[in-house]
């Protein structure tokens, strides 16, 4: 489907070249709140599991730095490999 | 996208901006729902009631979730969250 | 982006007002929605474990009933903290 | 929000409404789905075809969580379910 | 909701009714789209369990192919079961 | 749907197909993100660097999850995935 959707794009008017990339954009920042409400999910199910008190401990605080350092990184990682198949797979059909 | 035409669009991302936002809250609120339920509520359901002990936990929970939200806020977005 | 987005709220007409409600009418009637699936398979996966009948045993209904009021008590006492909090972070700054 | 502009706002709603249907009847057949699947059949991929306990099993669990529903759609909406 | 939902369409005039099916027309395509991405993701997670190669290996190829095809039958099943509860709550009431 | 009016309903499926086209490449990237941090990534969180284990592990997780998104997409399509 790529090439067929994004020869589609090209031909169209600039008119909605505009209104696609806002398109993109407002799924964009969707989609980085999401993934920002998820990274906090997971961080915090991973390092939180005391409720003796109402404020984060040191250790708590640590672990949940490390965790989103971590994600970031790995979320990184993902995506360049991800890129380079996306590629293969549109140069190779 | 800030030098597009100036009051059509603009008005547009506005509300974007503000159904995403919503969005985002909402969100939000059903994953510390969800997630403070799981750590805090025993799954049993011998009764109905919410005792002493789950709604203490519950407090704590999402104070801590909303800790945690703005600790990792300050992480990705250099001082700020993103909201 | 809570004052700056409320401000530009204020600054619209009424037109634009009226179909920023609907809007949140709209997200609001979908989260019921999705709140009312989610609370189903929490109870459902919770209580109900065997599949000898057809209909629902007497102690899983009366499990059902129990996981989703004590559910909806917790949802109110998250939504009362949040609210404070959401408030506390709007005043702070 | 019903005495406002009385077609055109109307249409909206409705088209509205009609999705948000859509959207809560396909996310109750995909819970629904991943549910029953977890519940009754055996992830370890032995065979391709169901087995006769597992398509009884299917079967009421479809049916038990759809009585489920209506049970939690009675506690919440007084006596109705939401749709 | 079902039955007011529906005759509401039925009074709707032709150019609304295009708009309507269209709109389910897309509802279509992103649950397709989205069931597909939920399978691979469950065969995924049950059936590749180690990383000391980059290719997918024969046994797992195998485990993957069962669990799709199961899934879908499953999928077909629990379809079939819930036209038939919808049409009954439709004329029960 | 493909002998309706030429111009106007085209140019909406356009669009509509590549909003759907982006919203599923994004929930694909996301679910390989999460599934290959639980297989691959020691949620202890002892350290904040990735090690070396762990970097060959996404590496080879995502081109086995990818193989297995062709692989059902041939299954469903009978030859081609859906995108």
């Amino acid at each position: 489907m790529d090439k067929s959707m994004l020869a589609d794009m090209e031909s169209l008017p600039e008119a909605d070249r505009q209104r696609m990339s806002a398109m993109m954009e407002q799924l964009q920042i969707r989609d980085s709140l999401r993934m920002y409400n998820s990274l906090v999910e997971r961080c915090f199910t991973d390092c939180v599991d005391t409720f003796k008190h109402k404020s984060l401990q040191k250790q708590e605080e640590t672990c949940v730095r490390r965790c989103a350092e971590k994600f970031l990184k790995h979320s990184m990682r993902v995506g360049m490999r991800f890129a380079e198949l996306n590629q293969g797979a549109a140069t190779q059909d | 996208a800030a030098n597009i035409s100036p009051d059509v669009l603009d008005k547009e991302q506005i509300f974007g901006m503000a159904e995403k936002e919503m969005e985002y809250r909402v969100e939000l609120f059903n994953k510390i729902t969800h997630t403070c339920f799981n750590k805090c509520v025993d799954n049993r359901y011998k009764e109905t009631e919410l005792n002493m002990g789950e709604n203490s936990c519950i407090d704590r929970c999402v104070s801590k979730y909303w800790q945690v939200t703005s600790l990792i806020g300050q992480l990705l977005g250099s001082g700020k969250p993103p909201m």
